[in-house]
């Protein structure tokens, strides 16, 4: 569970009301059936300490440098990921739009490091705020007051295991990482017909405020977090008060679980796309009278490069959430991770096979990512052998939906509706299933974050169209985006 | 003087060429193009929808020769083109009325 | 040396047998030149640990994370190793069959994890088999149970050092990213005119059946570990017995040394393709009246990224097969491996262009690999002045080997057979002139394992061809396997 | 700091004058407003150990283990640049060149790691020399006795926190792998029509001497470490002597401050670079009488995955030259690279789009580099607000430099010059202006280094001009040089 | 007998090919080329430099067809090939002399 | 009407272009081909096995133009794409019976 919650507490005065969320928190997460607190309980030394030097010497230190060193391997690993976004994307794409893409995708990862420090962090991770929203602003005091570590102010708890099992900086970086893959979901799937400047506001947009309010529900101690209401042994709710006075809880209601985003970063993703395309319509020439007329992809070398480098990266997207080095818990991830992504491409090419009549690659690289979308939820609390069910289903899954969707006239080149979306909510649901969430609590999660992704898109896509527009001309999507909005081709001789 | 223009199969280039400097020819143009005839392409599939391609890789070879050569070489390109199946492709004959070699401004039977 | 035999010890009830075996294991491990077990030493507290929780706390697991981390972060750079070997395989072949190349490796590392998880894993590592053979089951208890770890059924010894240096998923993670590169290797070597079904059910049971019964034979405890019997100062055999009884073993005879698998896994591999393609043949219009017809690669450029990743994940593979993060150990093995790469590709370039009269890329790649390779087996025991001499005759070697092999009409489109056969059993001889270990002990071993991956896999092709069929026709050949197998073409515009 | 001074120390009979010059430095880097020292202090057990066996049980050995797993995963990073190098700069020229430039790259690294170890790592620090000039040899003694660690001469201390935060052999890895990037940067400078063989020897030279030599003036303990005298509270410098009596400074008069090299690596490529090209001259057909004719590059994506992966592996090459994995330090310069390189990509987009009215896919790519370079001399002594400040700047200034030296008729297929020459100057200046850094130091180190790059690469080149030939013929440079250098084409059908 | 080289559009091909597939047409080559005519090209710009790319991308298509069929064949082409833009392209008609099926050694119209 | 076909090295593409633009040509297609002659290709080598590229890279411009600038052209052709070093290439005048501008209909001389 990312219990980011405890930054919150420590770095800020919090309100009665957080307060009672946090205790409540604290009973919830220490009786949790998917207990990960292993790792911060043991690194966290009973008696404070006084400088970072001392720190360095204390017991834990060692600890702490491992933890905070994995999840800067994290952060990496999530960042070459949008590498993957990116070759993934123009692979599947046409010639003509790979510059395009390229760029698009240079202005994600850009943006969104940047707006995440702008304003995402403290919108994300908000101190103190309604449970729904709270706009917050650009990381200043702590995080750039330890630059100087000897004498001045020099915030170091944010640098020991005081604010959790890395530094206040190695969690931007992860969080930073992560946070610009939302808008990357959506640039596969309105790819080859949207206006770039569209685009690019609709993706600030979209990363800086839509993610990091969604993302607050959940990780950032809003009403996500608060679902889990404690119960007694009667299924009765314990009142706030009680549970302050001590009260223990038996139970929690309706906990809403998602590891490592399933709902919170694919199904967000997946439905603002899905949102953003039927503003948008499909690429031109693809639905005729004659029927579906695939647009094929200019190069499935790129496209499997994509897919294998996102691959790897999930390995930090899952394992660094578990938000320490915990020996137990990411080899667990690692390990789930990698058998639903390789269950997933099991499945996709089985399916493909049976459904197609051909053995088709472009499934297959899909059903990786199926598999792996699909474990993002439950990485850590479904076990290895139902991981593997998990991603084969996904695997499965992934095959009809991208049918499903075209026959529906829905355009999307990458299938990002499909994989993020579609298995995004597949994965959520299969904690239930086989990681013991509570079903309902699950449900409410995905519709809350997927309503509101798709709303928030629409909106947005609406007003952009009504302003400057969503859509290159036809004349401008024919000779291709490359040269209609950047006067560049990706390849010449 | 005339242009041969030969369509043949892709993988049949080499045996051509041979074939053709055999018999003295000393030059020809070559392109790669996409053919459509009575072979019929084949059905692809694409993230589950299928579609047909109609067009099929080819060869065009353009060459100008001598009339008096004509005969020859157009037997020797049907003889080391044919496979006699489908789609082994067609030889057009066009006349030509003069041709130069930019080298040295060389014209008629010379140029070639 | 890969002490997997401590897993089976802890884990399963053993007999007197392996008993005696492990025992005598143990001194030969204990006074071995090359030890490497000063890490686990130093990792395995001594008072036994109660619950998982308690070992966070103890003293050695700072340690303990940091090498469990390093065994996952070498996981994950085996993996990208088959991101490496899909684009070098790709780069090396034709357009027209390169989405079958890249499908076949998609499915390889899918079907290698989840065929390691359903039987390789115990087929590997067995608990008691009779040295040569014992086909394991597929993961369950140990493997499933710690998911929760408060309450219930708990095995968590495998989550700490009692287990090893690593927990089991960790293990488990590293080692079947290992094992599916033995057909990848194949892979490469049968491009182009392989069937693609006859090709699955190759590589599956190369993957799930015979890479891991000749790995236990090394690695598993089974006879080639045996081969280094115990000898008195008078280099007589001393009986099981006597070793029981406490009697010191003054030297071993003939151990087979091979640290991460030039034979167990690159030999084998190579062998294995050599078979397959001997039954198989060579692709249309390679080898002509008029000679040698190369069919050259399509993109140099993927085939140069192909070799860079393999040359990255290496450091996982040869840095991950010290088993523990061991400060020297890793170091010293990344030092040789990166020595003896460039020292290889510096060795085909200069032979190349010496015997070529070109300075040849596509020879100067080999040399990477072979170097890489070549130093494999001796990675920890043959010092970094050795392993330069080590990789750069290994560098040398790939030359004439490739040019030779093409002589014999054996058609290996990447040159799989002498990257990985013949500088695998060089790399393993290497270990014998520069690394101090037994001459016939390298000798027996790598006859063993070749001949054994040779038999394997040419017993599997005649069966395929007789029954499915092992090629494809040679229409589907002319048109591409692109095509014919899969209806879909690689690149576009 | 690279404070590898340390090693000199205690390896090595130093003479009276190094030993002024140490201690100094030790006062200097105590009271240093940019003290990195803390992770060395804290991982240095007071208690000699006496063997490595009983270092691994020590208190220390746990963040020792971290900290040279750390830059052991640095050198991997800075490896992987190589393949970043490759693939911009192949993306960026000429199909018909793709060849050659493969192959150089593959040549530099191959070359770069066997020279470091023939020469290049005891040049680069120097045990004792006059601080300008030291030719080392190779590395023997302490590098591969180790390798059998029971019995033998065995030089432990190399191994453990004696000698460093990391064994011996990681830091030649990651020096090593960092070495070669000086020759790389060259590389695609020439590129398009250098003569295969000149490139080879003054690469070899550039790399095995010059970058040593220069880097051993700053990091190696040479003269321009010394630039940052000891100065009384009066600001009069304190003599050596007085020093050594146990006088405290109170100031350090013009310290040069470059922490992982904009200068003393990037500077220097970008400055060997000019200087190679002003010898070489332009590609033929890029500067005509109507003005500049543009030579497009061949592979948009395959430039854009080269910026990735130099990103990527950016956070090995500053965050590994922290020279350990304290938490601290290298969670900010990770934190303060990427700002910078996002900062730098949105700064070129912005002023491309401005400047030349077009968002220009590859002044965005550019932008990245930028920024990484611009921040890299003071990753750790800027403040994250600043980085992004620096990196902007960065990315400003690539624009304007690589049009401005287009139109002095320097030609630069890939922005060489101007991303690691310009923006390194521009990175080591920052320093001071935001950093805190000397002004006059900067200013010092920057032309010192500079010059001599420029200047030993230009006498280089010219005794290259004047024997062999620096530049192929013009009908081979219209062919390309991959027909005319290696009788190979990249791509085929 | 003609040659037809009909130039259009790239965009066009799918379009023309249904519109002569329809009339009987049974036979067409396609290349890849580019075109320079009064469609003028566009400016284009790579780190910082502008240029003009002159030369637009086109379809050509070559089509023997017998001297009968020739009128129907080019309305057709002219009315599935025109958009009304500038850069629709040309039709030149070449005359053909003989023409050979390589599969059968047919002559004349029976090759076509 | 007359069709030139000339076959020129890639790198006379741009010179040949603007001396034709000179002197009022208003259009032409342009295709990439490979060019067999007495230019003789050259080998190349790949993983140790040497074998010889006969084909070498050249361009073909297609030109319909009026009778009456023929020979202009033919000139400026000749004298832009001149290297006077061997594979220089070749023109080839074919006779035109009909052009058609797709756009607009027009017919013959008007069509160019
Ligand atoms: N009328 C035509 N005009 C131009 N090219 C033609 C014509 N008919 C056929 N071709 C070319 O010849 C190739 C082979 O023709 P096809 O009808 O498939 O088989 P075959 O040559 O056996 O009759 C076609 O792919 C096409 O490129
Ligand atoms: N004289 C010519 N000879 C050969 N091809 C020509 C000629 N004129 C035009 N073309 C081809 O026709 C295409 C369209 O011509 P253009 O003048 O641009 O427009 P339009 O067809 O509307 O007159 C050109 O791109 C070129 O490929
Ligand atoms: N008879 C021919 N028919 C068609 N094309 C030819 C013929 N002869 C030469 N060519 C083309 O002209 C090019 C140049 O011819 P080549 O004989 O090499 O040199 P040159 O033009 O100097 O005589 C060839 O590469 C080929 O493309």
């Amino acid at each position: 569970m990312k219990l980011h919650i405890r930054k919150s507490l420590s770095n800020r005065h919090s309100l009665w009301k957080l307060l009672l969320l946090a205790s409540s928190l604290f009973i919830f997460s220490s009786a949790s059936l998917w207990s990960q607190d292993n790792a911060s309980a043991a690194s966290e030394p009973s008696a404070p300490v006084e400088t970072y030097g001392s720190f360095k010497e204390s017991e834990g230190y060692a600890t702490f440098a491992t933890d905070n060193l994995w999840i800067l391997l994290a952060a990496f690993l999530v960042f070459i990921m949008h590498l993957g976004f990116a070759t993934l994307e123009s692979g599947l794409c046409q010639k003509k739009n790979t510059v395009n893409i390229l760029f698009k995708n240079c202005f994600i990862i850009s943006m969104g490091v940047i707006s995440y420090y702008a304003i995402g962090f403290n919108t994300h991770y908000p101190g103190d705020f309604n449970g729904f929203f709270k706009l917050g602003g650009p990381l200043t005091d702590a995080f750039t007051d330890s630059v100087n570590d000897d004498g001045l102010t020099h915030s170091f708890a944010n640098l020991t295991s005081e604010y959790a099992d890395y530094t206040y900086w190695s969690d931007f970086l992860f969080q930073a990482m992560f946070a610009a893959t939302a808008a990357t979901i959506v640039s596969g799937a309105v790819a080859e017909r949207v206006k770039l400047s569209a685009f690019l506001v609709h993706a600030t947009a979209l990363v800086a405020i839509g993610y990091t309010v969604a993302g607050s529900w959940h990780w950032g101690g809003g009403f996500l977090t608060t679902l889990g209401d404690a119960l007694d042994a009667d299924g009765n709710v314990i009142a706030a008060a009680a549970l302050e006075a001590g009260a223990e809880a038996d139970s929690y209601s309706n906990a809403f679980y998602d590891f490592a985003g399933s709902t919170v970063v694919h199904a967000f993703g997946g439905f603002a796309a899905l949102a953003f395309v039927m503003v948008l319509g499909p690429r031109k020439g693809k639905y005729t009278e004659s029927g579906i007329k695939p647009i094929v992809g200019h190069s499935m070398p790129l496209a499997a490069i994509g897919v294998f480098l996102l691959f790897l990266g999930w390995f930090g997207f899952n394992g660094g959430s578990v938000l320490s080095a915990d020996s137990e818990l990411i080899s667990r991830v690692c390990v789930t991770t990698a058998l639903a992504a390789c269950a997933g491409a099991l499945a996709s090419m089985l399916v493909s096979t049976l459904v197609i009549k051909k053995p088709d690659l472009s499934m297959a690289l899909n059903g990786f990512l199926a598999g792996l979308v699909g474990i993002t939820a439950g990485a850590d609390a479904i076990s290895p052998a139902m991981s593997i069910v998990t991603g084969a289903i996904s695997g499965a899954i992934v095959v009809f939906s991208i049918i499903a969707f075209d026959k529906a006239k829905i355009d999307d080149p990458v299938g990002a509706i499909s994989v993020h979306g579609i298995c995004g909510i597949w994965g959520t649901l299969a904690v239930a299933f086989f990681g013991g969430a509570s079903l309902t609590g699950q449900i409410i999660g995905i519709v809350c974050v997927s309503l509101f992704a798709f709303v928030f898109s629409y909106a947005l896509a609406l007003i952009l169209k009504s302003t400057i527009g969503v859509r290159v001309s036809e004349d401008e999507e024919e000779r291709g985006l490359d040269i209609s909005e950047h006067g560049q081709e990706a390849y010449s001789s | 003087m005339k242009l041969i223009k030969a369509i043949i199969k892709p993988f049949k280039l080499e045996e051509v060429k041979d074939a053709l400097a055999e018999i003295g020819v000393e030059g020809m143009t070559v392109s790669e193009v996409k053919g459509f005839g009575r072979q019929k392409g084949h059905t692809e599939i694409y993230r589950g929808s299928e579609y047909t391609v109609d067009f099929l890789p080819k060869i065009k070879l353009e060459i100008v020769v001598d009339d008096d050569e004509l005969d020859k070489i157009l037997d020797a390109i049907v003889n080391s083109a044919q496979t006699g199946k489908i789609g082994d492709g067609k030889l057009f004959v066009i006349p030509v009325e003069q041709s130069v070699r930019i080298r040295t401004g060389e014209q008629g039977k010379e140029a070639l």
